[in-house]
């Protein structure tokens, strides 16, 4: 009885946490309060994953968002200087069309949510050890199994990352095949004591 | 990349059979009894337990390290305020609190204030789930190991906020230092720590440290698992940004790096920060290589073995951490630090690969049963 | 009407050359005149492109105190009291570089004894303050340890200092015509001694830091200074030798005892940090050569050919002499109208000045912290410098 | 028993108020997809819906199959998913950059037109742009 008061207690303390902080996220002028917002927003949800007993995946939640996605957004704002400049109120108009869209959303939705019948199951305890059955289900091949999905996200893992490296890369020297390492075409200019060496050393005063 | 360490920490964590009892569960079982005063009573201890030891630590690190370091240093070190200068920790605690707490006119005030009580979270959190002995553990979950690699992003962007917030150019030189140290040294000390969860089998951080009652890690994993040792003590070095490491706050380049705008109370957050990280990553490797809590025993010698075990094993944990603490220190009161591309280079080219090779060697050995060497018990 | 158009082309081009990188905005930051690595007060404007360093503009001038202004008003016994505070590091070398001007000005001939006292004196000073530069080297990089250790050891020179002359640092010691005060009695047997502990001691140094792959990867080929560039700064001293240039006027124009001495110029080859803290190491080991050879054969005679009251008097004309301080050429050029016992103008050729500007030469391209390490390898003293 | 801890107690959240909370969650998310301009703020808010879908696969394993993890594994899925499209997108933003130098999404637009702005009488246009063709005829040709 005392657990369960607690667990609503927690939940409905945990939800609005999250949802303020998502309003904070979509709200504030400055991005990287939004960002920082984000991960409040993040953390919390993997609280909710704790309380849905999926501890392994409240973990993954924090290291992959918390721990890689929030402070890549926060060096991207850096890079991109979106954190310098504040960015334009939006028009009323277009606050307008918002909210009447992602309200009319939220209407819809959760009146399905309330229309339809669930089939809830009566049994409602979590395994023990969810880490030991997410491994086993990902690995797994025939019903109940993901390798193939796994594999996918493996490649699609990979050809992101090396997406990511091509685009993000500096553009090479006009007039050259887009393989060379990328060097600015300005650097020649610039002074580098390494490259200095090699055709002065001759002409040393000794 | 991220796939295959979650399938990885997927597959090792298996349950174990040996449960302890922490103090969360104590909670539960009181709050299940009935009895509300022994369940504030045990959560009371915990809080109180984890504010003492976050002190404590630091005041002890603290003072510690400056004695060590003087003493490197063929000198004397604090010695006026209390013997030996043991109250010097507490007086300068008492001076930072005292102190004006000045917030740059240009700074984001918000983010300025909130960055070092990230910075402090993230430490705080990781002392509340280390197995100190086996009835001394403020909460044991499933996913400890990973809970702990997990919370360290909250340090990360204490200290990306803390620089950013500032609206100084050194702070923010410093923190974009911090940010790319620290994201990349995680990768290298995540390879390290899943060796001995491929070992132990399990995420908890309890059940990790009984899987040690044969022999530590760092020599039952047969030379893998000295590698990652030897890995995760320089990688953590690196995320804890201590010399050689310390570019992001090196004094000497960036003044003060990522908290050079702070003072007073805020500053000894970050200062604090710093030092309970020490704790609590010697305490990580002490629990993942040097057998936590366990006590020293060899083999078939029962007597040797039960004198060990009379030593309680919260002096058995405290004397692996502080071993790591000193090498740690040590570490910083030789070496030079390296400059930004080296230490991208150490990590990316050097201990990358060793660390992927090693974590392929020890899923053979995990997998074929390799034990050249025999274990030491039977 | 106002058009602004954009053609097809323009857009289809990426922008011009400087701006296609990741678009970074180039920055300046003030290193100093408040900054751990100032050493004093030396002010570096760096502009950079986020850790890289493109250019470097030192800003001297925060200790400025018109030494020379000071010294027409002065005679030259009472100029060598200004000298000390130049090149602190260097005081003693300093006092000679004015003395010596005086008493080839003046046609005062000293005697062995006082020649001998004032080439130890030198030398002994030259390990000390390579001493400190090995350490502040050290704390500049982060090894704090080293810094101590050699604090630790230039304190026994320190004292030996105190005994003989009366002060530690700012010491007034050689004076035209002599020293101040004889040496003690015992000061043979201390140098002896020192010099016994010494040589395990700078051992003992490259065991801590020498060898340390991580100072190694700091120094070696970072900072390139060949010996064409540095003549061409009017590079001095370690900084110029290091460069592969064997300017040493101890060797070059023996004067004090150097000529009866045996030792080696230290030169080397690449002109990078590594070369200038080795060249430094190398000339305490050439120091303590010179020391040992000279400590046994101190002539007999007085310390000082003039009167206390003796009225130097300096013909009119310029004259100009210089000395090797440890950091390099000292110049001191002075210009006396024959009348007032005061000279109308005097000028210091201060080698730390010259060797400022080679981080203009040196630092861009660089990383921030390699603009720690060439600074540090060019072991300024600002006072020097500002004057 | 306190008969209010009793009342808390009996207000445990069911399926439906999870759902209820992912559909807040999904529709700030959506507003802020709206009313954004700044592309890495539209990611956000991206992130945000993401994340409530996420959620939902996780609440109905929960509650209706909760001896398996399929849902778990669903969202794990969606969480590599995100981390690859935050790294393509970061670099894409980066390479706008780059190009344009800004990140507003509203200035995104010169597939639909190479003449970025033209202030004047109507005349004038049409001579710019007659202009562009020609130019774009002889890029063309070569």
């Amino acid at each position: 009885m005392i657990a369960s008061a607690i667990y609503t207690v927690l939940f409905y303390a945990i939800a609005a946490g999250t949802i303020l902080l998502a309003l904070a996220v979509v709200n504030t002028r400055k991005l990287l309060r939004a960002a920082v917002a984000l991960m409040g927003a993040l953390s919390t949800t993997a609280g909710l994953y704790a309380m849905l007993d999926a501890q392994f995946l409240a973990g993954v939640q924090v290291l992959v968002y918390v721990g890689g996605i929030v402070v890549l957004i926060v060096f991207a704002i850096m890079l991109t200087r979106s954190g310098e400049l504040l960015e334009d109120n939006p028009t009323l108009k277009r606050k307008l069309v918002g909210a009447v869209i992602s309200i009319g959303f939220l209407v819809s939705s959760v009146g399905a949510v309330w229309g339809s019948p669930f089939a809830i199951a009566s049994a409602g305890k979590a395994p023990a050890n969810d880490a030991l059955m997410i491994g086993k289900a990902l690995l797994d091949y025939g019903p109940g199994g993901f390798v193939v999905p796994f594999e996918v996200i493996s490649l699609l893992l990979l050809a992101a990352m090396l997406g990511g490296i091509v685009i993000a890369r500096k553009t090479p020297p006009t007039g050259q095949p887009f393989t060379s390492g990328g060097d600015l075409p300005g650097e020649a200019e610039v002074y580098h004591p390494l490259s200095q060496r090699d055709d002065e050393t001759g002409g040393r005063a000794s | 990349m991220t796939a295959t360490s979650l399938t990885y920490f997927a597959i090792a964590a298996a349950q174990g059979a040996f449960k302890n009892v922490t103090v969360s569960e104590r909670t539960a079982q009181a709050f299940a009894d009935g009895s509300w005063i022994l369940a504030i009573v045990y959560i009371v201890v915990a809080l109180g337990g984890l504010a003492a030891l976050v002190t404590l630590s630091g005041l002890v690190l603290i003072y510690v390290e400056r004695k060590l370091a003087a003493h490197f240093q063929c000198r004397l070190g604090p010695m006026r305020v209390g013997w030996h200068g043991i109250f010097q920790t507490v007086a300068d605690a008492v001076k930072l609190l005292l102190k004006e707490d000045v917030i740059p006119e240009k700074a984001d005030k918000a983010m300025h204030l909130l960055a070092p009580f990230l910075s402090m979270m993230a430490t705080v959190m990781v002392l509340g789930v280390l197995p100190y002995s086996p009835i001394l553990q403020i909460t044991d979950i499933n996913i400890g190991v990973l809970f702990v690699t997990a919370v360290s992003g909250f340090g990360v962007m204490g200290i990306l906020l803390g620089g950013w917030s500032s609206n100084n150019k050194w702070s923010m030189v410093g923190a974009m230092r911090a940010g790319a140290q620290i994201i990349s040294y995680e990768i290298s000390a995540t390879l390290a720590l899943l060796v001995v969860v491929l070992f132990s089998g399990s995420l908890s951080l309890a059940e990790i440290v009984q899987s040690q009652d044969a022999g530590w890690w760092i020599w039952r994993a047969n030379g893998v698992g000295f590698v990652s040792f030897i890995i995760f003590v320089i990688a953590v070095t690196a995320e804890i940004n201590r010399t050689p490491f310390d570019i992001p706050e090196g004094e000497s380049e960036l003044a003060a790096g990522f908290h050079t705008e702070y003072s007073g109370l805020r500053f000894s957050f970050f200062f604090l920060a710093e030092f309970i990280n020490m704790f609590v990553v010697s305490g990580m490797t002490a629990t993942l290589f040097l057998g936590g809590w366990m006590p020293f025993h060899i083999g078939a010698w029962a007597g040797f073995n039960g004198f060990m075990d009379l030593i309680p094993p919260v002096l058995w944990f405290t004397g692996k951490t502080s071993v790591v603490i000193f090498l740690i220190m040590w570490f910083r009161w030789t070496f030079p630090r390296l400059r930004v591309d080296q230490l991208m280079y150490l990590e990316w080219k050097v201990l990358l690969p060793i660390g992927f090779v090693n974590l392929f060697a020890a899923a053979v050995v995990v997998l074929y049963n390799l034990y050249p060497f025999p274990i030491l018990v039977p | 009407m106002t058009v602004r158009v954009r053609t097809l082309d323009e857009l289809l081009t990426p922008p011009a050359a400087g701006s296609s990188a990741l678009s970074t905005q180039e920055y300046f930051v003030n290193m100093g005149p408040q900054h751990p690595i100032a050493h004093g007060s030396l002010r570096l404007v760096l502009r950079l492109d986020g850790e890289t360093v493109k250019e470097v503009i030192p800003v001297p001038g925060f200790v400025h105190r018109g030494i020379e202004k000071m010294c027409e008003k002065l005679n030259p016994r009472q100029i060598i009291h200004l000298t000390d505070r130049l090149d602190y590091l260097s005081a003693v070398m300093n006092n000679w570089g004015v003395a010596k001007a005086v008493e080839k000005a003046a046609n005062i001939e000293t005697n062995g004894r006082i020649e001998t006292i004032r080439t130890l004196m030198s030398e002994l000073q030259r390990i000390q303050s390579h001493m400190l530069w090995w350490g502040v080297l050290g704390m500049d990089l982060g090894a704090y340890t080293a810094f101590l250790y050699a604090f630790r050891d230039r304190e026994i020179i320190s004292e030996l200092f105190e005994e003989t002359i009366g002060a530690r640092l700012t010491m007034n010691y050689v004076r035209p015509g002599g020293v101040m005060f004889d040496i003690l009695p015992d000061f043979q047997e201390k140098v002896k001694k020192l010099l016994k502990y010494l040589g395990p001691i700078i051992d003992e140094y490259d065991t801590l830091l020498s060898g340390n792959v991580i100072l190694q990867e700091r120094l070696r080929n970072v900072g390139v200074l060949d010996g064409k560039k540095a003549v061409a700064l009017g590079c001095t001293g370690p900084v110029l030798r290091a460069s592969g240039v064997p300017l040493d006027l101890r060797k070059l124009t023996p004067y004090g005892r150097y000529g009866d001495v045996e030792f080696n110029v230290a030169v080397g080859s690449k002109g990078d940090c590594w070369d200038r803290y080795y060249t430094r190491m190398e000339e305490i080991r050439q120091s303590m050569r010179i020391i040992e050879q000279l400590i046994d054969s101190i002539p007999e005679g007085p310390v000082n050919v003039l009167r206390a009251s003796a009225r130097i008097s300096i013909p009119e004309g310029t004259y100009y002499d210089q000395i090797e301080t440890a950091r390099g050429v000292l110049g001191v050029m002075l210009v006396s109208d024959g009348k007032s016992p005061s000279p109308y103008r005097v000028h210091f050729r201060s080698p730390n000045f010259n060797n400022l500007w080679a981080v203009t030469a040196l630092a861009p391209g660089w990383r921030i912290a390699d603009i720690i390490t060439i600074q540090s390898s060019l072991d300024l003293v600002i006072p020097d410098i500002d004057r | 028993m306190n008969p209010l801890i009793a009342q808390i107690a009996a207000h445990s959240p069911g399926l439906r108020d999870w759902l209820a909370l992912t559909s807040v969650i999904f529709s700030i998310g959506l507003y802020g997809l709206l009313t954004r301009r700044n592309a890495v703020g539209i990611l956000m808010a991206v992130e945000l819906m993401l994340n409530s879908a996420a959620m939902n696969f996780v609440i109905f394993n929960r509650f209706c199959l909760p001896a398996r993890m399929d849902g778990s594994v669903m969202a794990i899925f969606v969480i590599a998913v995100a981390a690859a499209e935050v790294v393509v997108g970061m670099a894409i933003f980066v390479a706008l950059y780059r190009y344009r130098g800004t990140v507003d999404v509203n200035q995104m637009n010169t597939m639909q037109d190479p003449v970025i702005s033209i202030e004047g009488p109507g005349d004038f246009n049409r001579e710019v742009m007659k202009n562009i063709n020609k130019q774009y005829k002889s890029r063309h040709d070569h």
